[in-house]
């Protein structure tokens, strides 16, 4: 019922298409993220949902419904905008009663819809006060609660936390979570920024440079196992190595120039995936571990040299030089206080995986 | 050296804008008629502004004709706003009301009468409603869009998320944010339609006369300390609405 | 359709407007129970009119006109409808009735005939009286500041408005061309007829000379100028110094010897009009002694009849001009245009170019 | 933003505006343009086009009197902004707990009916008034000066009524000016007249220009001011437009002469309008 369908939408500005052709659905009742880099065209796309935009083709279903044409205020949708859009004239009760007044609920209904939704985001003090007058939590907290007051079948969030610090910004990711989860609304979350994607979403959609959707799917499936390098290197850090694929029967391997020949795991077979095809391979940094030692029990082993070193905090970075002039990165957990080895600038070290760990993408 | 003769400059200018009040004001309380100098004190000439039924009349008449204008021109601006708001395609009709304030006003007042005369409109307080409205609206349309423009146009978006048609989004959202420079506009158009002398002189016909109009026939034939009175008088209430301009504290300009 | 449609809803708006505008208009025409007067501004007492209302029952809706050009233009358009008592000036009174738009009075029904000044009946513009009977009048003259020409010779001409001999202070002038050209031409030619070239140059040249000692040209001022000592002669009409001399006792009215200007306000009835019972009941009231007096006394113009003096004082300076002789009647013109109205524009932009 | 229902009535609640202003001013200013041009007999029937009335005021008469009231506007615009920039500059950069008591002071007599402004200087000007006793106390003088009914009383009006319309422009662009330009031109050794040519100028442009058309253009067509204060004793246009169109039959003769001095005005605007520019440049370089 609040799951929402788009078909073939299509929407062009200036002359150049900025959504193709894109099929989607959202499902009912989930907290969905729309993950994209700045300026592909997933604003555009939530603006056609909420009815700010007109679509030049296809169709918006909301349910079994067909909303394409409705008004925007007909839609049961509502939206957090990116810097929350707060009235500026009415003050924080009547910012949160807006839609319920349009709505000409009764004045006591009213207030107690208001007064709940205060009191859960802790806006009690503040219900006189101007937008102005707040914090950027409280102006966000606002919003939220301005958007969810009349209960709509879907919210939409515009990069609703783009403003906010962050400390801030990751308490009020859990908060969201929570909120969703004791709302069983259907929220569709845009964002540019992958942890926030990867952090609230029960599902989430990638979107490339050109509006189309990449990738539909947990969290943990797009992380994990990204069906293109596009995804693979938007979606976390990842490295990137180039090769022709070899022995697909016997033992499936990568050649890759200069560095030699590694082994590899096909769980699933693909049409592009022949013997002497040029592919690519995503190894993500936290994957590889690194030494100084000579370590067994990896499937795979490089060399290479390290040019530079970020300390993270909870993990530290290596920047590696390797032979064919790649360079590549490699996290390392700081799990002790004195690590029994140091590594340190210039030194030779030995990077090993194991074939599981490694996506094979087309190239 | 340079500062004193910034101060000077100032304060002449000063001097020269405020002398001739000062002295105005001085003389509305001289026992003696205009011409003579300085013989006494007295209250007598605000009792007779108070008895002086001509000169209510056309305050009255200038009082009516200010609100009418200064209402119509803002209710028909706000609605064309309200139009361009609806997605109406305003563009090319907005720029038509910049020229009010180009001409001189000498020129629209003849061109105003001469069309009166010619479909014979009867000359009167309507038409010089109909004159100042014109004026008014060359304030009131290009300052109202100018605000308009600056308005964050997801506000807007917000309230029609929220549920707000697009009529309900305008009455609740758009106007109020509006309001201050509407309010600012209005006094200002208030003021010069109150204080407005060619247009005044030219279409009122001679049914009705404007306070203008009425202080021009004194200038013109004998003069009386009830005008120093009533410049008096006028010059309280000016000052009351620049005031009341002032404590707007909204950004729009007088230019 | 959209077009038809916003096509409609435009006219429909213009039609309001209008209509708005028009509406004044309409009810004037269409009061039937009322008298509709169209007069000089400051030229009836809403006093009088409201006494009379109150007396008659009959409404009376004033209309203004500031000339008597606005009024012909206007009757002529209308021909006359719409109107029911008009007050135009001796020389309107001519062209009115030339173009036929007045009605002959009738005289049964005027009960003061016999208490009208002689001298103001039978002029030129309507020699029988048939169309018109005087309501006011007024002279033109100079008004002198007594104190400056205490010790100055005066003398009662024209040269002391003229005469670079005779003036060594600043007059006010009038700011009528109309006035001020035939008042020229009189001084010059002893007469007031249409001029030739040459006596048009000697006109012009005449004005330009005196604009040297010219301090202001003001119509209406010219009580102003005499009263704030900035102008000891100035050219005014006597009704203006009538009420100047009431507030400032220093202010004198003199009527020059070589004769001078008059001008005499009328009533008369448009032919169109057809509530004849309530005019005369309006003439006759306006007639009466009390409203001739009190008329009098607010504007400063001389009344048409003589018995209104009877039941007041009048003073000695005021009875000289309202008993003139017939010799003295005889030296008073008429306004009226001795060039051609293009020719009376061009020489006054001229003058003052 | 759009609405799929069509409906009419915003079309309907906007268009009185919109008629307003094309029945009551365009169609008004196009009615003079034409009627000057049009040839109508006595009775009102319009017989042809003819450029009579347009010639009529060709002659060296009617354009004297265009000519000094363009003298007359640009005398006042040139004294108006050499009087109201350095006090624009002044309210502008005075410290903030007065700018308002000095800029309420400015606008008051603003808003306060012209004709006693008029009234006012009488009682400054006149042969008994104030500044003739002034001088007199003063021992400058023994015998009163008539100020009034002369082109200085004129003058004096018209700078004192026109001056505010000079000041609010040129004191609201100074106040969107980037206050550090100016300091930072004075700390990198700039003279004061280097930086006013060079930095304060250029960036007021808009409000001076603004203001002097504001100032202008109004006072080309200024016909009670030197009625009052100059004793009418020299046409401006505005004393002919109003003689002509008050005066008798002559309305069509008032809009031709309205006509064709306004296109005399709109031709020293553009002309002004680029010696302007031509100047500027001229001072920046």
């Amino acid at each position: 019922m609040r799951s929402i369908k788009l078909t073939n939408l299509t929407k062009s500005k200036h002359g150049s298409r900025i959504i193709d052709k894109v099929n989607l659905t959202i499902p009912s009742g989930k907290f969905f993220a729309l993950l994209g880099p700045s300026g592909c065209g997933k604003t555009t796309l939530l603006r056609l949902m909420a009815g700010l935009e007109t679509a030049d083709g296809g169709k918006i279903y909301l349910g079994d419904r067909d909303i394409t044409d409705l008004p925007i205020n007909e839609r049961p949708i509502n939206m957090v905008f990116q810097s929350y859009a707060l009235f500026p004239h009415l003050d924080v009760f009547d910012n949160i009663a807006y839609s319920l007044k349009i709505k000409k609920l009764p004045k006591l209904v009213i207030e107690q819809k208001v007064f709940k939704i205060l009191e859960s985001f802790h806006l009690v003090d503040h219900i006189h006060k101007l937008p102005s007058q707040l914090s950027g939590g409280q102006q966000q907290r606002v919003a939220l609660a301005r958007a969810i007051v009349s209960e709509p079948d879907v919210l939409l969030l515009d990069e609703p936390l783009a403003a906010l610090d962050f400390k801030l910004r990751e308490r009020m990711l859990i908060e969201l979570i929570e909120l969703q989860d004791k709302l069983k609304t259907t929220f569709v979350y845009v964002t540019h920024d992958q942890f926030e994607a990867l952090t609230v979403a029960d599902q989430m959609a990638i979107m490339n440079h050109n509006g189309d959707i990449e990738q539909i799917g947990t969290p943990k499936e797009i992380y994990e196992f990204p069906i293109s390098s596009f995804v693979a290197k938007f979606v976390g850090t990842t490295n990137i190595f180039s090769g022709e694929l070899l022995h697909l029967d016997t033992n499936p391997t990568i050649h890759i120039p200069d560095l030699g020949d590694f082994s590899i795991d096909l769980p699933q077979k693909k049409s592009w995936m022949k013997e002497g095809n040029h592919v690519a391979m995503s190894i993500r940094p936290e994957k590889i571990f690194i030494t100084k030692k000579e370590v067994k029990n990896f499937s795979n082993h490089m060399t290479g040299f390290v040019q530079s070193i970020v300390y993270h905090g909870r993990s530290t970075q290596y920047n590696i030089l390797l032979k064919n002039n790649l360079r590549i990165q490699v996290f390392e957990q700081n799990e002790e206080h004195f690590p029994q080895e140091v590594i340190d600038y210039d030194n030779e070290v030995n990077l090993y995986w194991q074939k599981e760990n490694v996506v094979m993408l087309e190239k | 050296m340079g500062r004193i003769w910034k101060l000077l400059i100032v304060a002449s200018t000063y001097l020269f804008l405020y002398v001739p009040i000062i002295v105005l004001l001085v003389f509305s309380f001289n026992t003696e008629g205009f011409p003579s100098p300085w013989k006494g004190f007295t209250w007598h000439w605000y009792g007779e502004l108070l008895h002086s039924t001509h000169l209510w009349q056309a305050f009255l008449n200038s009082l009516i004709v200010a609100i009418c204008a200064t209402s119509l021109s803002l209710i028909i601006g706000v609605l064309l706003i309200f139009y361009a708001a609806q997605g109406g395609r305003t563009g090319k009709f907005l720029s038509l009301f910049y020229g009010n304030l180009v001409i001189p006003e000498t020129v629209l007042a003849v061109a105003l009468l001469s069309f009166f005369t010619l479909i014979s409109i009867p000359l009167g307080l309507t038409t010089l409603i109909v004159a100042h409205t014109v004026l008014g609206l060359g304030f009131v349309i290009p300052m109202a869009y100018a605000r308009f423009l600056e308005i964050d146009l997801r506000l807007t978006e917000a309230s029609l998320v929220l549920g707000a048609s697009p009529a309900q989004t305008f009455f609740k959202v758009t106007l109020p944010l509006l309001r201050p420079a509407l309010i600012a506009t209005a006094l200002l158009v208030f003021i010069i339609s109150f204080d407005d002398f060619i247009l005044s002189y030219f279409v009122a016909g001679s049914t009705a006369q404007t306070l203008s109009l009425y202080i021009l026939s004194m200038l013109r034939s004998g003069v009386s300390p009830v005008v120093n009175a009533l410049s008096a008088v006028l010059l309280v209430l000016s000052s009351f609405l620049v005031l009341v301009f002032f404590s707007l504290k909204s950004r729009t300009r007088i230019f | 359709m959209k077009w038809f449609t916003r096509s409609l809803i435009t006219i429909s708006w213009l039609i309001l407007i209008f209509s708005c505008l028009y509406l004044p208009k309409w009810e004037f025409l269409s009061n039937k129970d009322s008298l509709n007067v169209f007069a000089w501004g400051d030229i009836l007492d809403p006093a009088a009119i409201a006494e009379f209302e109150k007396e008659s029952g009959i409404k009376v809706n004033l209309n203004y006109y500031s000339s008597n050009e606005e009024l012909l233009v206007k009757l002529k358009v209308t021909k006359g409808e719409g109107y029911d008592l008009i007050i135009p000036s001796d020389y309107a009174v001519l062209l009115l009735k030339n173009e036929g738009l007045l009605k002959e009075l009738n005289y049964s029904k005027l009960g003061f005939l016999n208490r009208i000044n002689p001298r103001l009946l039978h002029h030129n513009y309507d020699l029988e009286n048939k169309y018109s009977i005087p309501y006011e009048w007024e002279i033109f003259g100079l008004g002198i500041d007594k104190d400056y020409f205490k010790d100055r010779p005066l003398i009662p001409s024209w040269k002391m408005i003229f005469d670079r001999a005779f003036v060594n202070y600043k007059i006010a002038m009038t700011n009528d061309p109309a006035e001020a050209l035939p008042l020229a031409a009189f001084y010059l030619f002893k007469q007031v007829n249409p001029l030739n070239a040459s006596q048009i140059q000697d006109v012009k040249n005449l004005l330009l000379t005196q604009k040297a000692w010219v301090e202001a040209y003001a119509s209406f001022r010219g009580d102003y100028f005499l009263a704030t000592k900035n102008c000891p002669v100035v050219f005014a009409s006597s009704s203006y110094i009538w009420r100047t001399m009431k507030l400032f006792p220093f202010v004198d009215f003199i009527v020059p010897e070589e004769g001078s200007f008059i001008t005499i306000e009328n009533l008369c009835i448009p032919k169109a009009s057809n509530k004849e019972e309530a005019v005369y009941k309006l003439i006759n009231f306006l007639y009466r002694p009390h409203i001739i007096q009190r008329h009098f006394e607010l504007f400063g113009f001389f009344p048409p009849t003589l018995d209104a003096f009877s039941t007041f004082s009048l003073d000695e300076k005021a009875k000289r001009w309202v008993y003139a002789s017939e010799e003295d009647f005889s030296k008073f013109h008429f306004f009226r245009p001795i060039v051609s109205s293009q020719q009376l524009r061009d020489l006054w932009v001229e003058l003052k170019e | 933003m759009k609405s799929k229902t069509t409906s009419h009535i915003p079309f309907t609640l906007g268009l009185p505006a919109i008629i307003w202003q094309i029945v009551f001013f365009y169609l008004p200013l196009l009615f003079i343009i034409v009627s000057s041009i049009l040839k109508v007999s006595e009775s009102g029937m319009i017989q042809g086009i003819t450029l009579k009335k347009i010639f009529l005021f060709l002659s060296p008469v009617y354009l004297g009197v265009i000519g000094s009231s363009l003298l007359l506007a640009l005398s006042n615009a040139t004294l108006c902004l050499l009087i109201g920039y350095p006090i624009a500059y002044f309210l502008s950069f005075t410290s903030s707990r007065f700018k308002s008591f000095f800029l309420f002071l400015l606008i008051v007599p603003f808003w306060t009916n012209f004709l006693l402004h008029v009234y006012a200087w009488f009682f400054v000007l006149e042969k008994e008034g104030f500044l003739n006793n002034l001088l007199r106390f003063l021992g400058i003088i023994d015998q009163p000066i008539h100020f009034l009914n002369s082109l200085f009383a004129i003058m004096v009006m018209m700078v004192y009524y026109y001056l505010p319309f000079m000041i609010l422009p040129i004191y609201s662009s100074l106040e969107r000016l980037d206050r550090r330009l100016i300091e930072a031109s004075l700390d990198l050794g700039g003279s004061w007249s280097h930086t006013f040519r060079r930095i304060l100028l250029p960036l007021t442009l808009s409000g001076v220009r603004g203001g002097f058309f504001l100032v202008y253009i109004p006072s080309f067509a200024e016909f009670a001011i030197p009625e009052l204060m100059g004793g009418d004793k020299q046409m401006f246009v505005g004393s002919v437009v109003s003689h002509y169109i008050l005066g008798e039959q002559t309305g069509s003769l008032g809009a031709a002469f309205t006509v064709v001095s306004s296109i005399a005005l709109l031709i020293s605007v553009v002309v002004l309008f680029l010696l302007i520019n031509k100047i500027m440049k001229r001072v920046r370089a």
